[in-house]
């Protein structure tokens, strides 16, 4: 239980961390990118996070079955930032 | 100008403002005075009437040579690679022509003998310009006059938009640039002097972006047997340039290329036109 | 004297290699004039929801004091060509393949538009085309039509 | 007063280049704002065929059909996944999606035992006491005894000497429906639920999730966090096993249940014209039972090796798990490039890497291929055995699992996609074909260090090896 409880602590920590990570990410991305006129080639099809939705869940089921590390891919974001 | 502030103050021989789109009177005082500090900044650096300046020191050397700094340098090589663009209509040693030339609306028309006594002093081609190090002939001078206040308008529009966000103008004795539209998104009315008489506008034009410089030589000239001597000197000759136009405006994107652009169409004389069309500028002139 | 021109700057240091021809729109002739700015891109999906919209514009407008000029911002300019042909749209195109002028405007969003009034001063700017917001986007312009 | 064309000579555009440089080098704020000089149009933009059409489903309806099928080597599993897909786009950039998946499952898996220099028999439940018809779920080499004493049906196999003792009798087959929903909420903001179902015959799984993205910095920059809550149970037909009992063909204990909280914090970057980049850290917990009811562990001599019990395996009742992922896309002119890197820990003490490497390379207007490479390695759980030691205390949690073993994966695949219409973004219906073919290849060490002597010649490493192909069909029409 003890045990239990220092790795919520810890857990607690690098999620802590992992915020910090990605508001610093954010003010550091604040004015990174092309302008909106050049969103060209990240509106093509072959540019999108997850192509193949079918295809990578399949992928993803099938790895998970075999291994035992899972996840970490999402698929939010990119594209050709239209509106 | 409808709202805002207007900053004006006097440095390089000329009388200088900034106009700042904004309601923030604090911020438009902290502009204008970053503004005036970069005006007197170059002024100070590469003003020929300044003992203490560095142009000074560097016409001072007497055949020895001088090592400049970076941004010195730059404007050297600025200067020497529009020479060549020029085919050596633009060179920054043709102020020694002064010795002989003074354009007080006199009739006193230098000697061709006297003309071509200063002459050897004048050519960029004498000059060893190996950076960082220039040196000069012993009675060469350079200036940077057609290029010093255009800088210093870039260099303050640059550091004023680093600084703030808000519109401005920046008008330096006629050569300005503008950081942008203004805050309302309309653009930036700005009045051409009538070389006729001054202070009457000749036209008015709306910039949204860049720069606009007028050359001219509406006020220095000598008249002799009613030929008009202008005062854009060809340093290859020594002599005014044939029947340039009285004044040329150049819009760019910036002051530093409206400003060579439209000396070098007063240096074209009776070709300016030409010139102009071949360039494909958007520009006005006045004859 | 009522000379109007937008001189748009050129982009941008670090990519000078690919910095383009500095692009010029003549907005002069249009003074007195509503003027409606849409830029778009052939690869902008709500740009294609949008030309309905525009085509709509341009004929129920048509007579009055209004102008429409779509300005695209393809860099490759067949593109934009190739996407006019399959729409079969005929509204007048303004092509900067450099951004130049979507810079001197600001774009910020794709599309973007930009609506002008008769004195030349920019009233309005749409950032993205939303269908639910088009009654918006046209009172905008009857407001400016009838603005005098 | 005259007014020229905006058209620049020779000298202009030199001077441009010239001002641009003075400025930009003595200015250090100059470079953002500066003017650069003419240059050829864009001569790098890439000509992308029909393949590569623009994202522009707004609107439109996707109907998605494929099929998975899936072999590993030595008469393992195979797996048949027909999946059908439908994604509505909404006008208003709303997106609707449900998915639903079926997936048979037969073939052999290992069971959990300890290769041993003899034959090896199993006892393992039948489907129900008194029962002697043939047995769901049993098949190759299984035979049903009745306990003597006990009227208790078993069901026994046995497997080969110098084997690893994998049970013939796996059969399975899994349904699962996928549905998500994500709309717009504000300027830049998108919000998204979705949820799934799947069942299988022992095992039920159901899951929600809700998520929040937004747009920053010109759409430059999309921030995202989603929370998932996931509920399983685990009801095999002849109960759930305590753990370290004796495997055997009575009667077990009631269906177990575990819980998954998990959340993603995301950040996308559109780096530049060309460079997509993706950081994503996930932090889940399991609790409750996440044992595997069917996987034994054998007790072994510490000199001979030769079995002498089987015990049902013991896990932790808590995992916590933790990942960053990083991936790339990059458009090299019509190609595309995706790379991408996983970091995983757990407080299992697995510990794993994951890198991804594809290109996808239009070859003709009607035609693209991408070949992939992956990486995998992972250590082992610090409760992974192969096997234990009789006379030695148990420990607290023990599991041969081979997915809790250290091992390493390597896969290489080639996809083609077909686009069979749609010239242009008007041409609609507009489909493809595609079709994926995987091989995946897992390595390790045959023993464990400090082998028992007996067993010294076996192979204990079970990696999977396996061939898959997937063939897919998508569709979009109004």
């Amino acid at each position: 239980m003890q045990n239990d409880g220092r790795r919520r602590a810890r857990a607690r920590a690098g999620l802590g961390i992992a915020l910090l990570c990605v508001g610093g990410i954010l003010s550091a991305c604040a004015s990174v990118g092309p302008a909106a006129w050049d969103h060209d080639l990240m509106a093509r099809k072959s540019m999108q996070l997850n192509t193949h939705p079918d295809l990578m869940a399949a992928l993803e089921h099938s790895y998970f079955s075999k291994e035992g590390a899972s996840g970490g891919r999402s698929f939010v974001g990119g594209g050709c930032g239209c509106n | 100008m409808d709202g805002g502030f207007v900053l004006a103050f006097r440095a390089m021989g000329s009388p200088c403002e900034v106009r700042i789109d904004t309601t923030d009177r604090a911020l438009a005082a902290r502009l204008g005075g970053m503004a005036q500090a970069e005006a007197l900044r170059i002024e100070y650096k590469y003003s020929r009437y300044r003992a203490d300046s560095l142009l000074s020191r560097i016409n001072a050397s007497n055949g020895q040579p001088v090592t400049v700094d970076s941004e010195t340098a730059e404007l050297l090589d600025c200067a020497a690679q529009f020479h060549a663009l020029s085919e050596g209509r633009f060179d920054i040693t043709s102020g020694v022509l002064r010795r002989v030339w003074r354009f007080d609306q006199s009739d006193h028309v230098p000697a061709e003998t006297e003309v071509a006594a200063v002459l050897p002093f004048v050519g960029w081609d004498r000059v060893t310009w190996h950076r960082p190090e220039i040196t000069l002939p012993s009675g060469m001078e350079i200036d940077f006059g057609g290029l010093g206040k255009e800088y210093a308008v870039d260099t303050t529009v640059l550091k004023l938009q680093a600084a703030s966000p808000a519109p401005f103008l920046v008008n330096f004795g006629g050569d300005l640039r503008v950081s942008g539209p203004r805050a309302n998104g309309a653009r930036w009315r700005v009045a051409i002097e009538s070389v006729e008489t001054a202070n009457t506008a000749e036209a008015m034009l709306d910039l949204a972006s860049g720069a606009l410089t007028t050359s001219g030589d509406a006020r220095r000239y000598l008249l002799r047997d009613g030929v008009r001597f202008g005062h854009i000197l060809d340093p290859r000759t020594g002599w005014p340039v044939r029947d340039p136009p009285r004044s040329v405006t150049v819009a760019a994107p910036t002051c530093m290329e409206a400003g060579l652009i439209s000396t070098l169409a007063m240096l074209h004389g009776a070709d300016a036109e030409a010139f102009l069309e071949a360039e494909g500028v958007v520009a006005w002139w006045q004859r | 004297m009522a000379l109007v021109t937008v001189i748009a700057m050129v982009s941008v240091g670090g990519h000078v290699a690919h910095a383009a021809p500095s692009a010029a729109l003549d907005l002069s002739q249009y003074h007195g004039k509503v003027v409606y700015l849409d830029f778009w891109a052939s690869w902008c999906a709500p740009c294609k929801l949008s030309f309905p919209f525009l085509e709509k514009l341009q004929s129920y407008y048509a007579g009055r004091n209004f102008v429409l000029l779509a300005v695209n911002v393809d860099h490759d300019r067949t593109k934009a060509d190739a996407f006019l042909r399959e729409a079969g749209s005929n509204l007048p195109i303004v092509y900067d393949t450099t951004g130049g002028i979507a810079r001197t405007f600001n774009v910020k969003a794709m599309p973007t538009s930009v609506v002008i009034g008769a004195d030349g001063r920019v009233r309005y700017v749409h950032s993205g085309f939303f269908p639910d917001q088009m009654p918006l986007y046209e009172a905008h312009i009857s407001e400016l039509l009838n603005a005098k | 007063m005259q007014l020229t064309p905006p058209r620049r000579g020779r000298i202009a555009q030199a001077l441009g280049l010239l001002t641009a440089n003075l400025l930009a080098a003595t200015c250090a704020q100059a470079q953002a704002l500066s003017p650069a000089a003419d240059a050829p149009p864009d001569a790098a933009a890439p000509r992308v065929g029909v393949n590569d059409d623009t994202q522009s489903d707004v609107g439109l309806t996707r109907l998605n059909a494929a099929v998975l099928f899936y072999s590993e080597s030595g008469g393992r599993v195979k797996a048949t996944e027909p999946v059908v897909s439908v994604t509505v786009n909404g006008s208003s950039g709303a997106v609707l999606t449900g998915r639903f998946t079926v997936d048979t499952l037969t073939g052999a898996t290992p069971n959990g035992a300890a290769p041993w220099t003899g034959p090896q028999t199993f006892t393992t439940p039948a489907h129900a006491p008194g029962t002697t018809a043939t047995v769901t779920g049993s098949s190759g080499g299984s035979t049903l005894v009745t306990i003597p004493g006990t009227g208790t049906v078993a069901r026994q196999y046995v497997t080969p000497a110098n084997t690893l003792p994998v049970d013939a009798g796996f059969r399975d087959l899994r349904t699962a429906v996928d549905l998500g929903y994500a709309t717009p909420v504000w300027d830049g903001g998108r919000l998204s639920f979705g949820g799934s179902a799947s069942t299988e015959r022992d095992y039920r799984s159901y899951s929600g999730n809700a998520g929040l993205s937004q747009d920053f910095n010109q759409h430059n920059t999309t921030a995202s966090i989603s929370a998932e809550f996931e509920y399983d149970r685990s009801n095999p037909f002849f109960g759930t096993p305590t753990p370290f009992t004796v495997m055997s063909a009575d009667a077990k204990g009631p269906a177990r249940t575990k819980t998954v909280t998990s959340a993603v914090l995301g950040v996308t970057q559109v780096v530049n014209r060309y460079w997509l980049a993706q950081l994503n850290y996930t932090v889940g917990e399991s609790n409750g039972y996440q044992t595997d009811p069917y996987r034994v562990l054998s007790v072994v001599d510490s000199v001979t090796g030769a079995p002498s019990q089987y015990l049902y395996e013991n896990r932790p009742g808590s995992r916590l798990r933790q990942s960053v992922y990083f991936g790339n896309k990059v458009a090299w002119g019509p190609t595309v490039t995706d790379a991408s890197v996983r970091f995983y820990h757990d407080s299992w003490g697995v510990n794993s890497v994951t890198a991804e490497l594809s290109e996808r390379v239009p070859v003709v207007s009607w035609l693209y291929v991408e070949p992939l490479a992956r990486y995998y390695s992972q250590t082992a759980a610090n409760f992974f055995r192969d096997y234990l030691i009789a006379g030695q205390p148990l420990p607290a949690f023990a599991s041969s699992d081979s997915r809790l073993g250290k091992f390493q994966a390597q896969t290489y695949g080639l996809k083609v996609g077909i686009p069979i219409t749609g010239h242009s973004e008007f041409d609609i219906p507009s489909s493809e074909v595609y079709f994926q073919v995987q091989d995946y290849k897992q390595t390790g060490s045959a023993q464990p260090g400090g082998v028992v002597p007996g067993l010294a010649h076996e192979n204990f490493f079970s990696g999977v090896q396996a061939v898959s192909v997937f063939a897919g069909w998508t569709m979009a029409f109004y």
